[in-house]
């Protein structure tokens, strides 16, 4: 393979032979996996949050489980088992019952386990932020006659949220990185880029630099949004200090 | 439908601990339309637990409640506690109670205006211009229309109280539930109340309300009850219960008045 | 499934699991102390002291664990070498070693983490009771031992649990640095051998012994306050 | 159709994705000439290594092409064709360590060795008694920390230490120590198509084309575009 | 050291103001060693915005604040903002200052007694043994020994306001801020801080004492103070200010006892 030298700027050029462009497209898949996987975590953890605090034993114990096992499990693990020891068993399955055998998008897999171990943590980032509201609140909306859904979309989720944004920013934080995972089915998002491009061509040290500042500037976005979202929810609450 | 509809509220043998310590030991009473029932009682004595357990935020451990000749219906589950049959039901009877709590809980994440317009539109379906207009109207009548636009935090003890009485006036209840509404106030503000509540009575809405000071009890009420030891240990018409209360321990805790 | 590899990898496995848990425990006492710092600079600290750390935070949780890992190893680490005499000197078989690195990066990276959390439960605690505990004379240092950190702590206890439970998660990146965690060795299993799941499955065991012990004690702790619901 | 499995990183010069996503290198352009020869149409299904086995147990592609050494253990696993290539195992060390490369030459110093290859397994049987390992998942990593002089010796295949000889990096520090001597049984079966055990008729089928290509010179020809030397190995 | 040390507390001009809205207009008062002060006036009208400036938990805008002859040093920020030239003097003062808050602001994370000891324990180094030996005493006297281990958010707004109390006194402070100490107290209970205050004072301790009872006041205090939009409207002893007001809005305020 010939590989006459090229310049930072040359390594870095949206167009081949520069890596830019496969940088670019790696950030975009991993802020697409990242997005998927955090929002389905945010609904499995609020319904998991509200299933750990109903004070059913039964429900309670399987999400104790769920919590524990599923933070607990590798996701490789949970994503091979799933994508190809799932798959197989399924369409043997399907095949059993002469039906056509499925293809599901290795992607898809792999967002919905993320997501899937996403709603473990935020199960308990939520359940913590919900026990933080003072019961008054809570009391406060029953006595006015608030139904389960009314509750938690009026007073609830606004009550907690001051709460549970560090936690959910930090869970956004590290399913931005995780989201590497994804490479175990066949896809490519930022992480993977960077390193095909530093094995190529042997300048690590650019590559990892450079999707260091993506990831940056990802962060960066983000805790803006997290900031506003959390200035907003904050501004009932006096300043501490 | 077992009563006469002018029953706006009876509660019959009430029972509730908490763990080991049996606070309610079966109070009974009956409301009519109309009716101001003062409670009184010692600090610990179960006054605001037996409000709460009327609009169900606590559970009681025994005994019945009928709201406008609706009987709330509860079972009792396997684990040995009782428990409503059907939430809707309590949704739908808690719609009819207003209640002001003894710590106001405002939501602290909503202003003035908006903890006050929050259950009418969410709950009752008003149309938003329409609550503004009526929470005008109340704040304005509790002096506190120029903090519409504050978060409680930011409030004085008084104002939230007053913002939380406007709030539970605001859903229109049949019955209401003062858990000491004046404690906080200034004795202007308490004559205020004392109007409102005498306004609400006319208008044939029922209240009951827990409070300490016993002028208010005896300006107020069409009944009073006199808890002790988790039962009703005196009840009866105030002028009974302030100047010729029947039993010892009455006489002593209204009697209190006159020593200081 | 087989698991005859167990026998003749035990002692890998073993020491791995050691590295583990040494990994886990020391970044996460470590960086929590330093996430306390972290979050009463953001809360309550002068203008220098909350951009800091507020960068800190902002750089440590924004760039990938991997990657910082990687600069303090390879950047730092092997700038090391250049210091005269520091190849020669007592710290050299502690600095050539990827743990040293492992675990400050990993200390490092969780305090960020955890002190965002920190900051959060810090400012959800009610100000009239802190302005109780100022009422009484106390002094900021015993207001925050006293009062502010031990009531935040209480109410981020279950996002604590899980972040420990993350941190845990992050450790087999310690093998980019050579250091042979329990992962690391299943993940040489599973090259030698080839088998797919057997050694994640132990690796996952451990974890589940793991994470069910940290959860339960932190269902202990929250019990110790008792909540009304 | 003949699916191949290529490993979704890069490992130069056998395989590489270049910045437009295409697949190069030795052991591609040996795949397409095994593939003309099978008169079959072939296609390149990439994965990530941790999802090599499963993807091919579970049928999303035929054939392991991934460098990927053929020992003992894994033979239980999956099948492998036979050999095409197999490069000697050279250690590497700073310029000024002493040229040597048996058990005596690396006494009390440590190896850097990548997980999980032959070398690993031949260190464990002829230098874990003398020399301490020191386990990277990467070459690359190894070659850092050697120049970093936080080891002695890498350990690895000559093909990757010479390249890293020749670079920048590598020509200011270190120097080649000396080929291993060698052990057939842990050296010699080499690298090799990994297949489902089941597939006999594949496996006979790759044998035959990758001893035809060898046999009519292409192989020669495909190798001499990348290498300077013949990497098919002895026997 | 600039005043003889009987005078307890001067505060002299004191300013203050949320955003635009000026709360305090200059308000200024001095207390003797043993004399109590009770504050009264409408809800909203500062009286907890004062007791707060007092122990500076609300930073003046402007005035001076002597605590047993010592000035708390105030200076401006160049944002011309007060703040305190020394945090140690403030922290150091404090301690000498007991307060119960309107809203109690019990330590949820500790229990009753917990509560009680914290400050004597951690702030003023008494050893834990004697501490629970007199927060127990303390609790006995306000009935609340029994609750010695429960967590506040499982009391009784009484009980809650009783710990409060029992947290104040036992710093053995010189100057007591009790800001509403018998809002959630029955008229018995009333009747026991009373006493409790009597004591104190005869002990010689200073307090101010916010409150909305006016009967309370008047039997408590050797001096009231009525605040009116930002200024002390009129003070006197309290035969004075309920009997035979001056002005006009005092009249009116204390008035409205009888008319209801
Ligand atoms: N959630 C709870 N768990 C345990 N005990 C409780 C709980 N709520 C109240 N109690 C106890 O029950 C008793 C009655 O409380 P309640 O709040 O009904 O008193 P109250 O009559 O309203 O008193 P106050 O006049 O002081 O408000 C008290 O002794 C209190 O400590
Ligand atoms: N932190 C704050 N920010 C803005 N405004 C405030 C704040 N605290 C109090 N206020 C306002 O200052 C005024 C005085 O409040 P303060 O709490 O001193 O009243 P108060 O005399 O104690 O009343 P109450 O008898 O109702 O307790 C009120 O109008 C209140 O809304
Ligand atoms: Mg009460
Ligand atoms: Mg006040």
């Amino acid at each position: 393979m010939a590989t006459e030298p090229l310049g930072i700027l040359d390594l870095l050029s949206p167009y081949p032979p520069g890596w830019g462009g496969t940088l670019l497209v790696g950030a975009a898949s991993t802020i697409a996996i990242s997005a998927g996987a955090f929002l389905i975590g945010i609904l499995l953890g609020t319904a998991g949050a509200l299933g750990k605090l109903s004070g059913n034993r039964l429900l309670g114990l399987l999400l104790n489980v769920y919590t524990t096992a599923i933070r607990a499990i590798p996701e490789l693990i949970l994503i091979v088992g799933l994508y190809y020891a799932g798959m197989d068993g399924l369409n043997a399955l399907l095949a059993g019952l002469n039906l056509p055998a499925i293809e599901v998008n290795g992607f898809v897999v792999a967002v919905a386990v993320l997501g899937f171990v996403q709603g473990a943590y935020m199960t308990e980032v939520l359940r913590g932020a919900i026990l933080a509201i003072p019961v008054g609140q809570i009391d406060a909306a029953k006595a006015f006659g608030m139904g389960p859904m009314l509750r938690l979309r009026r007073v609830i989720l606004p009550a907690l949220l001051p709460n549970a944004l560090p936690g959910l920013a930090n869970l956004w934080m590290s399913v931005t990185k995780d989201s590497a995972l994804v490479a175990v089915v066949g896809y490519q998002e930022l992480a993977l880029a960077t390193r095909l491009a530093g094995a190529s061509t042997k300048h690590y040290f650019i590559f990892f630099l450079a999707s260091a500042l993506l990831y940056l500037a990802l962060t960066l976005v983000s805790n803006i949004v997290f900031d506003l979202i959390e200035r907003h929810v904050r501004r009932g609450q006096p300043k501490l200090g | 439908m077992t009563k006469p509809s002018f029953q706006a509220l009876r509660v019959v043998d009430l029972h509730k601990s908490f763990g080991l310590h049996e606070v309610l030991k079966g109070i009974s009473t009956t409301a009519s339309k109309g009716d101001v029932i003062s409670i009184i009682g010692s600090s610990g004595s179960g006054k605001s637990t037996f409000l709460r357990c009327i609009n169900l935020l606590e559970m009681p451990d025994r005994g019945r409640i009928v709201l406008n000749g609706e009987e709330i219906a509860l079972k009792r589950s396997r684990s040995g506690r009782m428990q409503p049959v059907n939430w809707r039901q309590i949704e739908r009877l808690r719609t009819g109670l207003g209640m002001v709590f003894q710590n106001f809980n405002l939501w602290a994440h909503r202003t003035v205006l908006e903890n006050v317009i929050e259950a009418p539109v969410q709950v009752m379906g008003l149309n938003r211009h329409e609550a503004i207009e009526k929470a005008d109207a109340l704040l304005n009548k509790v002096g506190l229309f120029e903090k519409r636009d504050a978060y409680p935090a930011f409030l004085s003890g008084g104002q939230q109280q007053r913002a939380a009485i406007a709030r539970a006036l605001c859903v229109d209840p049949a019955v209401l539930l003062f858990d000491e509404p004046t404690s906080a106030l200034d004795p202007e503000l308490v004559g205020e109340v004392l109007k409102v509540i005498r306004e609400l009575a006319e208008e044939g809405r029922t209240m009951l309300i827990v409070t300490h000071e016993m002028r208010f009890a005896r300006d107020v009420s069409s009944h009073v009850l006199f808890l002790h030891q988790g039962l009703i240990e005196e009840e009866g018409p105030p002028r009974q219960i302030f100047d010729a209360p029947l039993s010892a321990r009455c006489r002593e805790f209204t009697g209190m008045l006159a020593h200081h | 499934m087989t698991f005859s590899w167990i026998a003749s990898y035990w002692s890998l496995l073993s020491a791995g699991a050691v590295q583990t848990l040494l990994l886990l425990v020391i970044s996460v006492i470590f960086g929590f102390v330093l996430a306390i710092g972290l979050a009463f600079a953001q809360v309550s600290g002068g203008t220098m002291a909350r951009c800091l750390a507020r960068g800190y935070c902002t750089f440590f949780r924004g760039t990938p664990l991997l990657i910082q890992l990687w600069l303090f190893y390879y950047g730092i680490g092997s700038l090391l070498p250049l210091i005269p005499g520091l190849r020669q000197s007592l710290f050299w078989p502690i600095l050539r070693e990827g743990f040293f690195f492992a675990a400050v990066s990993f200390t490092l990276n969780y305090a960020a983490y955890e002190a965002e959390v920190l900051r959060g439960a810090l400012l959800a605690v009610p100000k009239g009771e802190l302005e109780a505990g100022r009422a009484f004379g106390m002094r900021p240092f015993t207001l925050m031992r006293r009062i502010w950190l031990p009531r935040a702590i209480r109410i981020a206890l279950p996002t604590i649990a899980g972040e420990i439970v993350m941190q845990l998660k992050a450790t087999p990146l310690a093998f980019t640095v050579t250091v042979m965690d329990l992962y690391a060795v299943a993940s040489k299993v599973r090259q030698d051998t080839l088998l797919v799941y057997e050694p994640l499955i132990v690796v996952t065991i451990f974890y589940l012994i793991l994470t069910a012990i940290i959860a339960f004690a932190f269902r202990l702790l929250e019990a110790q306050v008792p909540s009304r619901r | 159709e003949v699916r191949f499995g290529v490993m979704n990183e890069s490992y130069p010069p056998f395989f590489a994705k270049d910045a437009s996503g295409e697949w190069q290198g030795w052991e591609i352009d040996l795949m397409n000439a095994v593939c003309e020869q099978m008169k079959e149409k072939c296609s390149v299904v990439e994965v990530s290594w941790d999802g090599l086995i499963p993807a091919l147990q579970s049928k999303k592609f035929d054939v392991i092409w991934s460098s990927m050494s053929n020992t003992e253990e894994r033979s239980k696993v999956i099948d492998f064709t036979d050999k095409y290539y197999n490069t000697p195992s050279t250690l590497i060390g700073p310029k000024d360590q002493k040229p040597g490369a048996a058990a005596g030459d690396v006494k009390d110093k440590t190896i850097g060795i990548q997980v999980s290859t032959i070398q690993s397994e031949y260190y464990k049987k002829y230098f874990a008694d003398v020399a301490d390992e020191k386990t990277y998942q990467t070459l690359d990593e190894a070659f850092q920390d050697l120049a970093a002089g936080r080891i002695e010796y890498v350990f690895g295949d000559s093909l990757a230490l010479d390249a890293f000889l020749k670079s920048d990096a590598g020509k200011d520090c270190c120097a080649k120590m000396g080929d291993v001597a060698n052990d057939q049984k842990i050296l010699g079966a080499g690298v090799a198509g990994g297949l489902r055990k089941e597939d006999l008729q594949l496996k006979a089928k790759l044998n035959a084309a990758i001893a035809a290509v060898r046999a009519s010179g292409k192989y020669g020809e495909i190798t001499k575009e990348y290498f300077a030397l013949d990497i098919y190995g002895t026997n």
